[in-house]
Formats: structure tokens, sequence, C-alpha cells
């Protein structure tokens, strides 16, 4: 239905000696919402991580938009349109909301600054009234918000999402959800999305792979995978 | 009132604890009972951990009262103790959100510096230890049974020569829970004893918990995510909301609680199976559901240790 | 001289490299090496007769460069740009390695070497004192190292001030052997000084290592480094400036050790006369030899034994995460006071030591930079490993004696060369090598030769020394920064005991 | 009266000096978290370096003022310079393929490079001091008084409204970059996550190598003005204004600018202050004393913020 934004092919990461990454192949491709899923320690983090170049893949390839990026520094990948708000957020606590928003349109040169914040504060209203606080003292929904949006000041042209329902209350998660699917259906914000909370994610998902040990061993359209037995298997017993 | 109150091992009073300008936690209080084992659930940053670092005394709280009394009806007041003192004296112990290992240590010293207050008095502070007194070898050998009755209890007596740092990331969690039984506690601390297990390991926590409680006769805290093992194991149940107590009672009257629902758990949607409390909630069933069990939060536990370059 | 520091700046770059970029790379070498250089190898300022005059030396700068650029050549043609070994990729299985099983027999078999090596060097007849006294240093080195080892090593407290310890035992001795033992007990006493002084000195140390360490336990890391520095230099500059107490920067002479009141002297009473044998000095080397043994196997037995009780533990249980030992109920600030008190006070006896053996002390003995150096030995050695330390002082020290002994070290393997081998084979190496290296420098142009000379004419060895120790410091970590014994030694264990790869040890924070 | 305002005088000048090299170990420990031990040598060499092209131009205080001035600058610009490329070269070489090696390693390194600079420039150019002629010379009477118990003058020199003036400017400069411009959001971004910069398209690398740029140009401006108030240099120079401007940082709070300047004020104060009224012997062990017992008693320093000691 689309074309292919990013691909990878055989990649594999170490950790020093430990390897996270055993070959995987993937695709994303334009304007849909693709999911990796998979337990704690799976390496759909490492993925996301590999993905922008922080660590390096070892072997295997990965093409964006028709260059291959895996031998380029982080900074270089990020400027060619990729955005992430990665695990744990990452937000600069000792910064503002409007200055974590201004870092985040480093990539843009600030040049559509003042638009894009405002679309920003219309999908988070939250961050318009704290934009003059501290980072640090968000609440963790709120942080996540943040992360989100600081990720969208880059006009990304991919963005990876990494567990944005962690550690967030329910009701915030559905809240976070729902500021996805919206960006990917009126902006046809192309998005790649880590998630633990596979129900949520495979809801939402165009095209989805579990992820075991390193590896990917289910691919599936979201709905699909959503009613396969042993998706829930592999969510179940992955890991460890 | 319920039995936790009639003559509680730990009463938390009034407790506010405020950084700079921000409250982490907001007049707080709550009992947790004797021989029972208390969580403490709500979103991250609901200052649960804060509430930990107050009663384990890594923190001095702003305001409020911490008594913890033994069943021998020696108290204590925990917040004007130091940290040291208050595993020493008042016998708390407690394992961290991110696990805290010595893990260029082998499980044994691991478990071995655990019991450092007892090993250093029969070392005669250490004097003794020097000129090998029989006192000391005998308490030496007496530390070493204790360690070999934990590892046996966690499920780690084979590898008790490695590393702690090459353990798997479970098994590192049982570790940790080990090693802080061997300080010879009375209140044991758990701070997400569940992140980052799987199924199968959670469920061997949740007897290891049990086990604690019932043949120990310990009081256990613990905060937790996973809701199979806080319905599961506790007997009681404080939620917390921006450190503030917003519910307190026992595991079937928190499902209900309309103001938990509305600030944690979420109104229930039919189509969404991964939240339906209630299924993951009937603990004998726990291992045997087949469809994915509730995991509200899960902390950032997982890969291999990297070390980061530049500061924190 | 700038040359090895130059060239590790590209090695992340791995895999092939063009020409051009090669060439470019080179090209920025040799400009930015030519920067570093201009002002302050080129230009030389040297003082005549109250005036200054700059001198210029364009083909010192200009040679120097040339081997910093071919250097790099070599390195981007040898070593940094090989195809990426497929088996480094693989995940190593970490086993004990052979030397593991080796190291059972280290230990013993350097003990052995210790013990007979002065009978050794006493058979080389130019070399013998020099030769003694050169591992006397060695051996005080190492156990300045074991000392420091217990609060950088073991718990894991950065100490950048040790020297101040080894400045107080040294003062110990020289200011209670000088003045006050004869004062309060009579001129008799003073050749047992040295026993008497020994273990007040190693306490002395060790209440300084308390006053000082408690103010700044609750600092970490590059903090507490930099406050250890501080005291340490302080104590120096009070040595310096309280003249009446410690006689300032003239230092003080203070009497040598006796054989158990023996003194080494050519005299009646003396040690060769009581054992009427022919008075030689070298017997004073000897027994001092022996003394810094003993002490030293005490530091290392001490430890050892220490490393095993539970305040040893606590020590390593600090270096790996002190949060953890608090919620264990250890009391951290005691554990890092005794930490401190015992490495001061290995330091505080081999002051004492140190004082006696030079006869002499002087606050110049105990700058920084010996500091700097004791840490340097400990770190390359490996922290927290005691046969590691012995490896890195030799290497250090040897190296460090190397540029002195240039000259005389030639003399000595002759001489030594002389003793088993037949003059003629030697003279014969001998003629061989000025052979060589007359034939080379004939091939030189007369330039070049001339200005070779200019460069090397003045510079003594010994020189470069310092700066050889701080490249090795740099190079050290860049290549090997977990030095030399990268393995743990577990302190107790139930079925075996396996070492621990120092990649799960954590080096401590504070 | 006038004593103390002729000390003031004099420590505002000390003080300035210590203050910008205040600066780069507050940058760089502030990016890094490292203390940059090589930073104090740096400043010597850019010392050493403006000492030797003064001396090559031959300019000497009898020289015409517009030939001093025209002079200056081309030393201040050859001076931070070179103790740029050092410093570049030295974060290079030193610093960078240690990053994320065990925590000791940076450190050690560190050590190790300011034995190498101190050893370089003295095998190069021989350890005794170097004295010149004042080049900048005059001086303004401010009070003058006579009293029972003698003459009393505060004077303040050509050279140190220079040094103070210069200082002031090169601050505000320096605020104002990190303040305004891509560059300080990009060091400020460095110091709090240095991965999630380079997520958000930072070449964090670049980040750092100018930031040791940065200061290592401030720590030569300060060793040209060193040696122009002194008149004399030498190789161990760095090894105390270093530690003392180290103080200074932590005293100001580690990274905060104005903190390190302010540090550096106070710092330069204490040590005239103390040498003018206690003993001019023991003013570095004042100093010294001032760093530990800032260190122990307020270690996030006067414009620093606490941090929370997570558990």
């Amino acid at each position: 239905m689309s074309d292919i934004l990013l691909q990878g092919a055989g990649v594999e990461t170490f950790y020093g000696k430990i390897q996270a990454l055993r070959g995987i192949d993937f695709e994303v491709h334009k304007g849909e919402i693709t999911t990796v899923i998979g337990a704690n320690g799976a390496g759909k983090s490492t993925l996301m991580m590999t993905i922008c170049g922080t660590p390096r893949a070892r072997a295997g390839s990965i093409v964006f938009d028709g260059v291959e990026i895996s031998k380029m520094p982080t900074h270089e990948i990020v400027h060619l349109g990729i955005a992430q708000s990665p695990e744990g957020r990452r937000i600069f606590p000792r910064m503002t909301v409007f200055e974590n928003l201004q870092m985040g349109a480093t990539v843009d040169k600030l040049q559509h600054f003042d638009e894009d914040l405002v679309k920003v504060f219309k999908l988070f209203p939250r961050l318009e009234e704290r934009r003059a606080q501290r980072a640090g003292t968000l609440s963790g929904g709120e942080q996540q918000m943040l992360a989100i949006g600081r990720a969208l000041m880059a006009r990304p042209r991919l963005l990876l999402l990494d567990e944005p329902s962690l550690g967030l209350a329910p009701i915030i998660v559905k809240l976070i959800f729902a500021a996805i699917k919206k960006l990917n259906e009126e902006e046809g914000l192309t998005v790649l999305l880590v998630e633990q909370n596979a129900f949520h994610a495979l809801r939402l998902a165009h095209r989805a792979y579990v992820m075991v040990n390193g590896k990917i061993t289910i691919t599936g359209t979201g709905a699909e995978l959503l009613n396969r037995p042993e998706v829930r298997a592999a969510y179940l017993e992955g890991g460890h | 009132m319920q039995d936790w109150s009639k003559d509680p091992e730990l009463r938390v009073q009034h407790l506010t604890m405020r950084f700079g300008g921000l409250t982490a936690i907001g007049d707080l209080s709550f009992d947790a009972g004797r021989k029972q084992i208390t969580a403490l659930i709500g979103p991250n940053g609901a200052g649960k951990t804060t509430v930990f670092n107050c009663i384990t005394g890594f923190y001095k709280p702003t305001e409020g009262m911490i008594n913890l009394r033994h069943a021998d009806g020696t108290e204590f007041m925990l917040e004007r103790m130091d940290d040291y003192i208050i595993t020493q004296k008042a016998k708390v112990a407690r394992t961290f959100q991110n696990i805290r290992l010595f893990s260029g240590m082998t499980l044994l010293e691991n478990l071995m510096v655990a019991q450092h207050n007892m090993l250093m008095k029969a070392s005669s502070y250490t004097i003794g230890g020097i000129f090998g007194s029989g006192k000391f070898k005998r308490a030496e050998n007496e530390a070493l049974e204790r360690c070999k009755y934990w590892l046996n209890k966690v499920n780690l007596m084979d590898r008790a020569d490695d590393p702690a740092g090459d353990l798997p990331y479970g098994a590192q969690r049982r570790l940790e829970i080990a090693r802080a039984m061997c300080t010879g506690p009375r209140l044991l601390c758990l701070d997400e004893p569940a992140a980052g297990l799987n199924p199968r390991e959670s469920d061997e926590l949740n007897k290891l918990l049990l086990s604690i409680r019932d043949d120990h006769n310990m009081a256990i805290l613990l905060i937790e995510h996973d809701m199979s093992v806080v319905m599961g194991i506790s007997d009681h149940i404080v939620v917390l909301d921006y450190g503030r107590k917003i519910a307190d009672g026992t595991p079937a009257q928190i499902k209900v609680d309309p103001a938990v629902i509305r600030a944690y758990l979420g109104v229930e949607e039919d189509e969404d199976p991964g939240e339906n409390i209630v299924v993951a909630a009937a603990p004998a069933k726990v291992a045997k559901v087949s469809v994915p069990r509730v995991v509200v939060q899960k902390r950032v536990a997982k890969k291999p240790v990297v070390k980061k370059g530049g500061r924190k | 001289m700038s040359g090895p520091v130059k060239d590790t700046s590209v090695s992340s770059e791995q895999g092939a490299i063009s020409w051009f970029d090669l060439v470019k790379d080179l090209i920025g070498t040799a400009i930015l090496t030519m920067l570093i250089l201009t002002p302050i190898v080129t230009f030389k300022t040297t003082m005549n007769q109250g005036v200054l005059f700059i001198e210029d030396r364009w083909v010192q700068s200009l040679l120097l460069t040339a081997a910093v650029v071919i250097g790099r050549l070599l390195l981007h043609l040898f070593v940094w740009h090989k195809p990426p070994s497929t088996a480094a990729a693989k995940p190593v299985v970490a086993k004990a390695p052979l030397s593991e099983s080796l190291a059972k027999y280290v230990a013993p078999a350097m003990l052995a070497i210790a013990i007979v090596l002065p009978f050794v060097l006493h058979q080389v007849p130019s070399w013998d004192k020099r030769g003694i006294d050169f591992m006397i240093t060695i051996l005080i080195y190492i156990m300045l190292g074991w000392g420091l080892n217990i609060v950088v090593g073991l718990a894991g407290l950065l100490d950048l001030g040790y020297v101040a310890f080894y400045a107080v035992g040294a003062y110990a001795y020289a200011l209670l052997s000088t003045i006050y033992l004869p004062l309060w007990f009579g001129p008799g006493v003073v050749p047992w000084a040295f026993y008497i002084i020994l273990p007040i000195s190693g306490l002395l140390a060790a209440t300084w290592g308390v006053i000082l360490g408690f103010p700044v336990l609750r600092l970490r890391g590059d903090y507490l480094a930099i406050v250890t520095l501080a005291f340490g230099e302080m104590i120096r500059l009070v040595l310096i400036n309280w003249f009446s107490f410690t006689n300032g920067p003239q230092g003080i002479n203070v009497p040598k050790p006796t054989f158990f009141g023996l003194p080494f002297k050519d005299e009646p009473g003396g040690f060769a006369a009581f054992f009427g044998i022919p008075h030689d000095r070298i017997y004073s080397y000897i027994f001092l030899y022996y003394v810094i043994l003993v002490l030293a196997l005490i530091t290392y037995f001490a430890t050892n034994r220490l490393r095993r009780l539970p305040i040893g533990r606590a020590w390593e249980a600090l270096r790996e995460d002190e949060v953890a030992c608090r919620s264990l109920g250890i009391n951290t600030t005691t554990t890092k006071l005794t930490a401190f008190a015992i490495g001061a006070m290995f330091g505080g006896f081999a002051g004492c030591f140190f004082a006696a053996r030079q006869g002499f002390v002087s606050p110049e003995s105990f700058v920084y930079i010996e500091s700097a150096m004791i840490l340097a030995i400990v770190v390359l050695g490996g922290l927290g490993s005691q046969i590691g330390i012995v490896f890195s002082a030799i290497v250090i020290m040897g190296a460090f004696e190397l540029f002195r002994e240039f000259g005389a070290m030639g003399h000595a393997v002759q001489d030594g060369l002389m003793y088993v081998l037949p003059d003629a084979v030697v003279s014969g190496i001998g003629s061989l090598f000025t052979g060589t290296f007359g034939a080379l420098y004939g091939l030189l142009p007369d330039a070049m030769r001339n200005s070779l000379a200019g460069a090397t004419t003045g510079m003594d060895p010994i020189q470069f020394r310092m700066l050889a120790v701080g490249l090795a410091m740099v190079l050290m970590m860049r290549f090997r920064p977990r030095g030399l014994v990268t393995r743990r030694q577990p302190t107790v264990f139930l079925k075996e005991r396996k070492s621990v790869s120092s990649d799960l040890v954590a080096e401590g924070h504070g | 009266m006038e004593y103390f305002l002729q000390q003031l005088i004099n420590g505002l000048t000390l003080g300035s000096i210590y203050g910008l090299i205040a600066i780069g170990y507050t940058m760089v420990y502030g990016i890094i978290g490292m203390i940059n031990f090589a930073h104090g040598d740096v400043f010597m060499v850019g010392s050493v370096v403006s000492f030797i092209v003064i001396l090559g131009l031959g300019i000497t205080g009898g020289s015409g003022s517009f030939m001093i001035i025209l002079a200056l600058a081309l030393v201040v610009i050859i001076a931070m310079l070179i103790a740029s490329v050092y410093n570049w070269t030295i974060e290079r070489v030193a610093y960078r393929p240690l990053r994320g090696s065990f925590r000791l390693a940076p450190l050690i390194s560190a050590i190790g490079m300011s034995i190498v600079l101190q050893e370089f420039v003295r095998i190069a150019q021989e350890g005794r001091p170097k004295p010149i002629q004042a080049v900048i010379t005059g001086k303004h009477e401010l009070l003058h008084r006579l009293t029972e118990g003698g003459e009393f003058i505060v004077t303040i020199s050509n050279m140190q409204i220079l040094i103070i003036i210069s200082t002031l400017a090169l601050m505000a400069i320096f605020t104002m970059i990190i303040q305004r411009t891509s560059l300080g959001r990009a060091q400020r971004a460095c110091e709090q996550d240095q991965k999630m910069a380079s997520l958000l398209g930072i070449d964090v690398d670049r980040t750092i190598s100018i930031t040791f740029i940065l200061g290592a140009a401030l720590a030569a401006f300060a060793g040209m003005m060193f040696f122009l108030y002194y008149n004399v240099t030498d190789f161990f120079i760095g090894f105390l204004a270093g530690i003392k401007a180290f103080t200074a940082a932590v005293l100001g709070g580690i990274g905060s600018i104005p903190g390190a300047m302010l540090g550096g004020m106070v710092i330069g104060l204490i040590e005239v202050m103390w040498s003018a009224y206690f003993s001019v012997e023991y003013k570095d062990v004042a100093a010294f004393t001032v760093l530990v017992i800032v260190l122990i008693f307020m270690p996030q320093g006067l414009l620093g913020k606490p941090e929370v000691e997570k558990v």
C-alpha cells in the first residue's frame, strides 16, 4: 500500500560481548504505525537505539529513505528526519518545558519553531499550562507528553516512540495513545512504536513484529497478531 | 478498623516530604500490620519510593512520624535514625528499584557482607579476627550456614561462587531479597521486586514472599506494579497518587474503589482484556490465565548494564 | 616528544581508508604538530648574563613533526585499518586463563627471588650497592602501593594526597630521633630510635589519616581526589614554612638505623667489628633491604588477612555500592575511616623507613607528583590486585631508573656479561654495536648530523623521565585502563574459588 | 583603610585571572563531568607562548603605545590559538577515547597529561623562571593622604585596569554565548544528557571539542595577563593556579559561568588579604583550606543547585 521508509536487514548489535540483537529484519512503511512488542529485555529498545546509531549495529544494514544509515553518527542520522522519544523519556530535567521543546527543534534550526509550538500545545494542552516549569518537576505523564512533543518539534519524517506508556497510569496511557493515533491519521506521520503494553500497541498498529531474545519471531498486521495465540504465548514467555 | 491497625509493625503518621518547592509526599498516614504483606501502589512519581526512602532513613522526612514496634515491644522512631542504624538496630531491610548488588563480588560474599555487624562483633572489631579467634571462626561458620540456607531458599545454591553481576535479571532480584534477609530483619521493604520478571519467575517470587511472611514471621512492605503479585499476595494495599493516599484496604476493596479506578486503573473497556483487573486478581489462577496479565506499569529494567559516557 | 601522544586520535574509525583521506589526515596531523611544536620547541629562550635570547630550532621541530607523521602513517597502514576480525564479534566465553593457574606459584616464586636477590646482586661487582639500593626503592614503592591499594583499590576512595602520610612517617622519625627521643631519654637511645619510632610513625600517620579522612568522607570521586590533593599540599607547605619546627626547606639530617644497636660503621662496637668481619658498606644496604622487605611483607599479609575479615569485605562492598552498604546496616563512615587509617599507617611505616634509609628528610620528597606516581603504580597494577602492584612498581620504577642509569646501566650490563662470558665475546659484541651505529651515523648528511648533535647535547635522558611517566599514564589508560592484573579473587567460597573479571568489579565512586 | 583598598584592587586583579581559568574548569566539568587536570597547564602554555611571542617581537615598555596595542592583539590571537590547539589535542588524544571507560581512567589520564605538559615545556624551555621588562606600565593614584603615620597612596595600574575590564568583557561575551546561541543550548543539553542530545541532532563530540577550545582560549588569555602582570613566567605556574581556579569553580558552583567568575574573585581576594594581613607563606594553605571547606560544606557552591541523591 505504501513505500518503505525504513528497512533493516540482518541487524546485529552488541553491548560489549553480549549480543542484544541477533539479526533483525524489519520494514517501516510511509504513513503507517509499525509496532514492535516483546517482553522486557527482548531487545526492543536496543533496536530503537540502533536505528539511531547508538550503539551502532555491528552487522547488517539499515536504510532510511534510500540512505544507508547504519554506519552514520547519531546526529547525522537524526538530521535525516528521524526523531525519537526514548525509553525513560530523557527529558532535560533542569530546563523548562519551553526550553526542552526548543532543544527538540535543533534539527529544524528553530525555523518553524512558533508554528510547531502551537501544534504541540494543541496536541498536549497540559504542556502549555506548564511551559515555564522545570521539566524535572513534571509528573510522569506530563514528562512523556513533553518527550513526544520534543520529538515532534524536529518535524520528523519518522517518529520513534519507545514505551510511551511506561510507568503511566492507565488513563494517561489512553491519552497518549489517542494522541499517537491522531498524529498518524491527521498528519500522516510515520511511527515506529515499541511497547510492552502489547494490546494498546497492536490495536493501533498497521504492521507489527514480536521480538523474543533479540530476534523477530512473528510478523503480521496489528489485528492479525492480536488474535494469534502464539503471540500471546510469546508475550507471556518472552524475555529471560 | 481492620486488623492491621490494632498492633501494627510499622505506623506512618502525617509523613510529608518536600524537595525544594515540590511536595513528593503530603500528609501520608498508614499502618503495616505485623506478619502481613502490605503493598504500596500508585502511578510512577506518586512518591512510593520516597516513602521507602523515608522509612529506611535515606531521606529525612520534612514532617511526620514513622514508628516501628517489634513483637517484643521495643519501639523505634525511624525518622530520627540514620539509615544504617535503622537496619542495624530497628531491623529494617530493603531492596532497591534498580538492583544494587555488589556485582563484582560472589553471591556468597554478597550474603556475607549482609551479616557484617554480627561478624564485626564476633571478630572483636577486627582485632580478634586478625589473630583468628575461635569465637570469630564459629560466627563465620554460622554466617556461612545462613548464607547456604538463603541461597537454597532462592534457588541459587549452584551459583554461590559466581559473581553477582553475572546472574540473569530475575536471579539478581532474588539474590537481593536473600541478601536483605541475611541482615536478620523484622520488616522487609521491597521496591518493585517483580519488575522485569517473567510470569514463571513472578510466581516463584510470590511463593518466596509468602514463605518469608509465614515461616519467618516477617512484616513485608511492598512497592509493586504487577497486579498479579499485588493482588495475589498482599493482605493490605495502600494506594498513592501525587504523594497522597487515595485508598487503603484489602485487595478486594481496592479493586472496586472508585477513587482508585479514576486515578489509576482507568475506566474499564470491554474490548480490552489486558486491563481486566478482575481476571488477574484471582490469585490461584494467575499462572494459568491464558490472556496476558495486567502489567499496568513496568520499570525500566533490562539489558546488560552498559556504562554510559559522561556523568550521571 | 609529542609523537606518541598524537597517535590515537582517530582509532575509533575502523575500516579501510582512501588514499585521499589518508593524505588529508596526515597533512592535518603535520599542521597540528607544527602548531604544537612551533612556539615552545622551535623558539627556545635562553638566559645569557641576565638577558633573554631566542634561539630557533627549526630542524628539531621538523624532525619531530616528520616522526609524528610517519608514526601515524604506520599506525594507519598496519594498526587501525585492518579488516575487522570476525572473531571479535563472537561472544567470548570468560574462563580462567593460564596465567591464573600460574598465579598460585607467582607469589611464592617472587618471594623466593626477593629473599635471595641481595646475594645475587652482591656478585655483580660494580652494581652491588646501587642494585640493592634500587631494589630498596622499588620495595618502598611496592609497600606504598600496597598501602594506597587499601584506600583506592579496596575501599574505592580516590586519594591523591597519600604522600602526606608518607611525609608524616618520615618527619616523625626525623623529629623524634634527632630532638625528642634524645631529649626525653638521653642520647643513648638514638641507636634504637628506628625500632622505637617505627610503630609510633605508623600510629601517627593513622591518626592523621583519621583527622584528614573525617571531613572528606562525604565527598565523592573527583572532589575527593582534589581535596586529598589539597591536604597533601597543605602538609607539605606547612613542612616548608614552619621553620622552627621542621627546619623548613633545608630539611633535617637524621641518624641511620642500626643493626639492633650495632651501627654500620668502621669502628669498635660497629656491626662488622661485632661479628668479626671486615667492614663493608654493603652490609648496611643488605640490612636495609631486608628491613623493607619485612615491612612490605607485613603490609601484604595484613592486607590479605583484612580482606577476609568483615572489615575488608565491607571495604570492597563500599567500593561496589555505598548505598547498598548502608541499607545492610554498615556504618560507612567508620568503614571508610578504617580504610583511610590503615592505608595511612602503612604509608607512615614506609615514610619512617624512607627517612632512616636516606639519613635526611626535606619537604621536597613529598610533592604531589609522588602521590600521582604511587597512584599510577596502583592503577597500572590493577586496582585491588597486590601482585599486580609488584609488577607495576618494578615496571614504573625500573623505567624511571633506566633514564638515570642509561649510561651506568650499559656498564653494569657489560660488567655482568664479563662475569659470565669470555672477554673476547664481550668486546666483540661491543664493537659490533658501536660499529653499526657509527656507520649509520656516518651516512647522515652533515647538516642533519650537526643538528642531531645539537638536539641531543644538553639533553640528559634523566630530563625525560617524568615526561615518560606522564605519557605512560595516558597511554596506559588508553590501552589497559584496568591495569595488569584484571581479575579479583573472592574472599570466601563454598566449592571453588573463581576469580571475578574486572568488567564486573566497580571502581568506587569516592 | 587605604591599605585595604589597595589590597582589594590587587585581589580583584588576581581574582579575574583565576576566574578566567575557572570558566574552563567549570565548562568542562559541566559537560563531561571530569576535572581537566591539565587545564592549569594549558593556562601555563598560554602564558609561556605569549612570553615567547612578546620576546620575539621585541616589545618592551618603551615601545610606542600603538605598537604595544598592535603587538598585544597579535599575542592574544597567537596564544589563544596555540592553547586551543593544545586543549583540543588533549581532549582528542587523552580523554575522548576514554569516554565510557571506567571512571578513574580519564582522571588519571588527565593527571598524566598535566605532567606531560609541564615536563614538555620544562624540557623545551628550561626550568628557570623567565623574567621580562614590564610591557604595560603606568599607574593612577586613586587616593593620596598624608597622616601622622605617614603617606598613604592607593594606586591602580594600567595593567590592573586592563585585566579587570577585559575579564568583565570576556565574561559578558561568554555568558551571552551560553545563554543565547545554539552552541550554548547544545552545551547545556550535553551537560544533562549526552545521549539524548545526540538523539536531538546535536554533534556531541563537536560540542565537547568546542568547549575545550573555548576554555583554552580563556585560559590562554589569563595566562597572558598573568605574565604581563607579574612580568615573569615558568613551567610550573599551572599547578597552583589550576588548583586555585578549580577551587573558584567549585566555590561558584560547578557549571555556572558567573559562578566561576565570582568564585575567582573570592579566591583572589582571600589570597591577597591573607598575604596582606596574616602571612604570605601560608597564602596557598589559605586557598587550599577554602577549597576543603567549600567542598565539604557546600559542594553545590554559591550559584549552583543542590542535587538530591537518587536511591
